[in-house]
């Protein structure tokens, strides 16, 4: 069968974002795979370094829209180490607070997508229908569904008012015994079962040689998880458990989120029960004296990391991040090899790609198509 | 732990490694020379459980240019650092210790325009393919034009 | 165990119950009381220290110095999203001025925080979508 | 038997072109309403069909150069022409069909096979690499859905003795007992129709996610109307030839109430047919050849044995 | 008779705009809240809104981000293929003006930098509600 070349993305229904994978078909068995992202690339780093750290918050904010509070929280951690600030307790248990709820919004969206993935419609909306709690619950605290901004450096902007709680609480009841009801769907649905089964496989040595984080590399059976390892926040504090299975297929993948949406119902709910008391900021001089360092956060996606250095101005002198998706890549391209055509936007979206979290350029070469003399013809209008 | 790291490093490579700093627990800066780059790393990867390389930083202090590779182990991150002449930025690739780092050497090489040799060419990452090859944004003497 | 139509009560259910929709234009869901909408500047406190242009993660505030009589103003119709040039006079005894351009704010109200006259609050508008002036005609 | 000529009239406005347009929109805007409502939203209004259907028709029309312009144009009217004359030879009003010889049940199961035929030309005559593996999916998914469809019709046709669906019809309406005998047919031909009309769990080559629009990628304005319409009007043809098959066609009744229990039955099919759509997910290729060729087609041949014995014993 | 026929078919476009999504380098937070309209809260399938993948099907671009300068050749690619009539209705404060990624070395600032833009809903991320009053305005203002 000769090889035939399909182009999936930039635009394309199954990816939410531009990102473009040229796969090498033999019917519809995928044979080769080139991952090309970062069309999200805006040069995020360089405009950090013309703006003071207090505008750089927003601005890293948007470097995603899903985890927009790990990479504030990330980089207030950083800045707060090198002015070497000591955060309150209350101001850390709300970052924590918003930090899972964000898990929640982001894991419980995934799962919806998911579905989508693999013409599982009525998931996707029935789980959007659920995940309206959470984003009620985000706009309650933080003013604004998806960029939250709750924090400032050296605290958050915002407190927890009493009333607040109890809706809080109430919304997470009803959110835990929804994502209940989707762990049954998620392990006994036929269709679903057949589609993830199996599919893109990424065995255990595999994923720690290629550097995988967060859910894909815990669903290979690889116990890491940031919060335990590397505690920050009040995460030493609370006890949760880590989620892993060692299906290492996408099915395993869904069964470690759903169930860390339960865990993060749970932390949420310890967290909201014993709120320390103080105060929810300290202030902090807008100077930043020189130094450099590393702060690691677990984001819905896996591990980020973020190296700030400065240089005693206002301004930082380098900011580096690199979110969750991009260390997913390189197994990506190992997923996709074997597979089928028809498992191919599964399994990307296995990992939970966040495109704009890859924040890197590439473009495909138009010239290169396959062999096949028809498919050379390019798409023309 | 970080002690024992610290002091099993000095004993392994002595001078090599220099100025090991613990800025707090669960976090290592280390100094490398070019030349033993591969071999501290794949040193660590083996011996000392740092079987994750986060990412690598590229940045310019000014008079130099510095690479970081962040290693993690299952709890501390250990980063090592390499310094490099402007006027002759090569460093070996670490491809063959830590597969999955193709994408941070792209980028090292792309924004910072460090010459990784031993990276396999392929599409420009992250920069976009009509952008100037000597362009590198993130140098200091770089200045966005208009 | 897989078990065969796995969702079927629950589908069965969604025929008869009503559904969770609301019908946004006529029926609107009430916005929580810190929803970070269109900030609204209220001139006569406001010292012109530009604190606040200072912080602002876009560049999407202008405090200006003002004198004079009236001066024109971009009117947006929140029903129908038209541009209106209108002629405001000017009576109050306004000595600054605040122009925001609503395509660059990121409604984040870090300005909200840093002005220290409190004269900048977040109200709770969001329908601020605006016609583009080239809509072209369609050809048939 | 009437005159084998049909009418101008039963051609072009009952039911042939005209009646089946207009059903088909009604039936497509039953199917998206129920699937909406089953996922707790609002849906469609009744007249959202009609509102997708004028404005196609309005927009402009857009032929890849590269494309066989003959061919890429005529596609669409093919489908909807094989759509109708499928539907002449169904009963529809009362227990006649406009046409009906011996033998007719086999035309409507080939006629109905056409439309899917013009998709894959359309889809491997327009250049774009989707279209182009959309359309062999296309082909590929139809030699498994069609062997277990024929079976089970071929079943209750051997039940009643005859070949033609009036004849079919009447027989079962005389005895609808016997209708309880071809319930495992009907639930393989109800799945059958689901891949024909290729929809969830069925519908791999228009899977938007893999192959954005499948074969209809490239079509847009007037010709993408018309195959819209086509696949509304097979649903309909699909669920009109099950309910006089299976489930008896309109048991004796003539004139409104005949109408009545047609419109009823074939609005039943579509409720199954958009249940089914909102119960599963998308399944792959060869899981559907497995699934047709391991499950449906020992059922059908199971139901044909089961009629045969039944046959002789009455 | 002609009259009518034009009216018929502003009607139809207004009762059936089919949308298509393109993100060209957002951070995904617009393009969640777009994809959110279409949820059992919102159903912006009510309006006869239907998410179409192949820009051949779609009347309305539904674009979200700053135009990155690696997809800006696709943008107008997309916008290109597309039928007439089309609209472009830029969501999010990024795509009105590049909000805060305006002046970013790799940033070009709003759509309306690369195809012309029919209207412009600023928010950040916009609320789902916000994008169907957007839709709803550019649609009443078809009828005149």
């Amino acid at each position: 069968m000769a090889q035939v070349t399909i182009p999936l993305g930039p635009q394309h229904p199954a990816l939410k974002e531009p990102g473009n994978f040229l796969l090498t078909l033999e019917g519809e068995k995928v044979v080769g795979a080139k991952v090309r992202v970062g069309y999200n690339h805006r040069g995020i780093e360089k405009a950090c370094e013309a703006r003071t750290y207090l505008q750089d918050i927003y601005l890293i904010e948007r470097i995603c829209g899903i985890c927009s509070h790990a990479h504030t929280t990330c980089f207030c951690m950083a800045v707060e180490e090198l002015a070497k600030a000591e955060v309150p307790k209350r101001a850390q248990a709300i970052r924590v607070l918003v930090g899972e709820l964000e898990r929640l919004h982001s894991h419980l969206l995934w799962l919806g997508v998911a579905g989508h993935e693999i013409g599982f419609d009525t998931l996707f909306m029935y789980v959007w229908k659920d995940r309206e709690h959470v984003m009620d619950c985000l706009e309650l605290v933080g003013g604004n569904r998806v960029n939250y901004a709750i924090n400032t450096i050296g605290g958050v902007r915002r407190d927890i008012a009493p009333e607040m709680k109890t809706e809080l609480l109430k919304r997470l009841d009803i959110l835990e015994e929804r994502t209940k009801y989707y762990v049954e769907v998620g392990t006994q649905e036929p269709t679903l079962l057949a589609r993830c089964a199996g599919v893109g496989m990424l065995p255990k040595d595999v994923a720690i040689r290629l550097g995988a984080v967060g859910p894909t590399l815990r669903a290979s059976g690889v116990d890491m998880d940031v919060r335990r390892d590397d505690p920050h926040l009040l995460y030493g504090e609370l006890d949760f458990k880590v989620i892993t299975s060692d299906r290492c297929d996408v099915l395993g993948r869904v069964i470690v989120r759903v169930l860390e949406v339960l865990e993060s119902v749970k932390i949420c709910r310890e967290v909201l029960n014993n709120l320390p008391e103080g105060p929810i900021a300290v202030k902090v001089p807008r100077r930043i004296p020189p130094g450099e360092v590393v702060t690691r956060y677990e984001a819905p996606r896996g591990e980020d990391i973020h190296y700030v250095r400065s240089n005693g101005t206002e301004k930082p002198d380098r900011v580096k991040v690199r979110a969750p998706t991009l260390a997913n890549w390189a197994s990506m391209a190992h997923m996709l090899e074997g597979g089928r055509l028809a498992d191919v936007p599964i399994t990307i979206a296995a990992i939970d790609p966040c495109f704009s979290c890859t924040d890197r350029a590439t473009i495909v070469r138009d010239g290169v198509w396959g062999t096949l003399d028809l498919h050379s013809l390019r798409r023309r209008s | 732990m970080e002690e024992g790291i610290k002091k099993g490093l000095e004993e392994r490579f002595g001078a090599a490694v220099s100025n090991v700093v613990i800025p707090r627990p669960r976090r290592m800066f280390a100094d490398v020379p070019r030349e033993k780059l591969l071999e501290v790393l794949s040193h660590i990867k083996d011996k000392m459980g740092f079987t994750h390389l986060s990412t690598i930083t590229g940045l310019d202090a000014g008079d130099h240019l510095e690479a970081l590779y962040h290693t993690a182990s299952k709890t501390v991150s250990l980063s090592v650092r390499v310094k490099l002449p402007t006027e002759d930025p090569k460093i070996p690739s670490v491809l063959s210790v830590y597969p999955g780092a193709e994408f941070y050497e792209k980028e090292l090489e792309d924004l910072v325009g460090v010459v990784v040799d031993g990276l396999p060419q392929g599409r420009r990452y992250p920069l976009s393919e009509d952008w100037p090859k000597d362009e590198h944004p993130l140098r200091k003497s770089w200045v966005k034009a208009g | 165990m897989a078990k065969p139509a796995k969702m079927l009560g629950e589908l069965l259910g969604g025929l008869f119950t009503k559904p969770a929709t609301v019908l946004y234009p006529f029926e609107r869901l009430e916005v929580p009381p810190r929803f970070r909408g269109r900030i609204a500047y209220e001139a006569a406190s406001c010292i012109g220290c530009k604190l606040c242009m200072r912080d602002c993660p876009s560049d999407a505030i202008r405090i200006s110095k003002y004198e004079g009589g009236s001066f024109l103003f971009a009117f947006v119709s929140a029903r129908t999203g038209e541009r209106k040039l209108v002629e405001i006079p000017n009576n109050a005894k306004k000595r600054h001025r605040a122009r925001f351009r609503l395509s660059r704010c990121i409604y984040c109200a870090q300005c909200v925080e840093s002005c220290p006259k409190k004269c900048l609050r977040s109200t709770d508008q969001y329908e601020l979508a605006v016609l583009g002036s080239n809509i072209k005609p369609p050809k048939r | 038997m009437e005159s084998l000529a049909p009418s101008a009239f039963s051609l072009l406005v009952f039911p042939g072109f005209l009646f089946l347009g207009a059903y088909g929109t009604l039936a497509q805007w039953v199917d998206r309403k129920l699937y909406a409502r089953m996922q707790r939203r609002v849906g469609p209004p009744w007249y959202q069909p009609v509102a997708d259907l004028v404005k196609l028709l309005a927009k402009e029309t857009i032929v890849p150069q590269a494309a066989d312009m003959a061919v890429f144009q005529l596609l669409p009217a093919v489908a909807v022409a094989a759509a109708c004359t499928a539907m002449l030879m169904v009963p529809v009003w009362g227990p006649g069909a406009v046409v009906s010889f011996q033998g007719d049940l086999i035309a409507v199961l080939y006629l109905l096979t056409i439309p899917t035929a013009t998709f894959f030309l359309a889809g491997w005559s327009s250049t774009s690499p989707y279209a182009a593996v959309g359309s062999v999916r296309a082909l590929t998914q139809l030699f498994s859905y069609e062997v277990p469809l024929f079976l089970s019709v071929i079943g209750a046709a051997i039940l009643a003795g005859s070949l033609s669906v009036q004849e079919i019809a009447a027989f079962f309406a005389a005895r609808p007992a016997l209708l309880a005998v071809n319930l495992p047919g009907l639930c393989v031909a109800l799945l059958a129709l689901q891949g024909k009309l290729e929809r969830v769990p069925f519908d791999i080559p228009h899977a938007e996610t893999e192959v954005v629009g499948g074969p209809f990628t490239e079509y847009s304005g007037g010709l993408l109307a018309l195959f819209l319409a086509a696949t509304d009007m097979e649903m309909v043809v699909g669920a009109a030839l099950i309910s006089a098959v299976f489930l008896g066609g309109s048991l004796g009744l003539t004139g409104a109430a005949g109408f009545a229990l047609f419109v009823a039955k074939t609005l039943g099919v579509v409720f199954i047919l958009a249940l089914m759509r909102a119960l599963m997910a998308r399944i792959r290729l060869e899981q559907m050849l497995g699934f047709c060729w391991k499950i449906l087609a020992p059922v059908a041949l199971a139901q044909i044995l089961a009629d045969i014995l039944i046959k002789r014993v009455i | 008779m002609k009259k009518a026929m034009e009216k018929l078919v502003t009607w139809s476009r207004i009762k059936s705009p089919w949308i298509i999504h393109f993100n060209s380098g957002a951070c995904n937070g617009c393009d969640i809240e777009v994809l959110d309209a279409l949820t059992p809260r919102y159903d912006l399938e009510r309006f006869g809104v239907l998410l179409k993948g192949s820009p051949r099907h779609a009347d309305v671009m539904v674009a979200c981000g700053p135009v990155t300068r690696q997809v800006r050749k696709r943008l107008v690619r997309i916008y290109e293929q597309m039928a007439e009539p089309k609209f472009v209705v830029a969501v999010g404060t990024c795509a009105c003006s590049g909000g805060v990624f305006d002046g970013c070395y790799s940033c070009e600032g709003g759509i309306d930098k690369a195809i012309p833009v029919a209207a412009y809903i600023p928010g950040c991320p916009v609320k789902p509600e916000a994008v169907i009053d957007g839709v709803v305005k550019l649609l009443t203002s078809l009828q005149k």
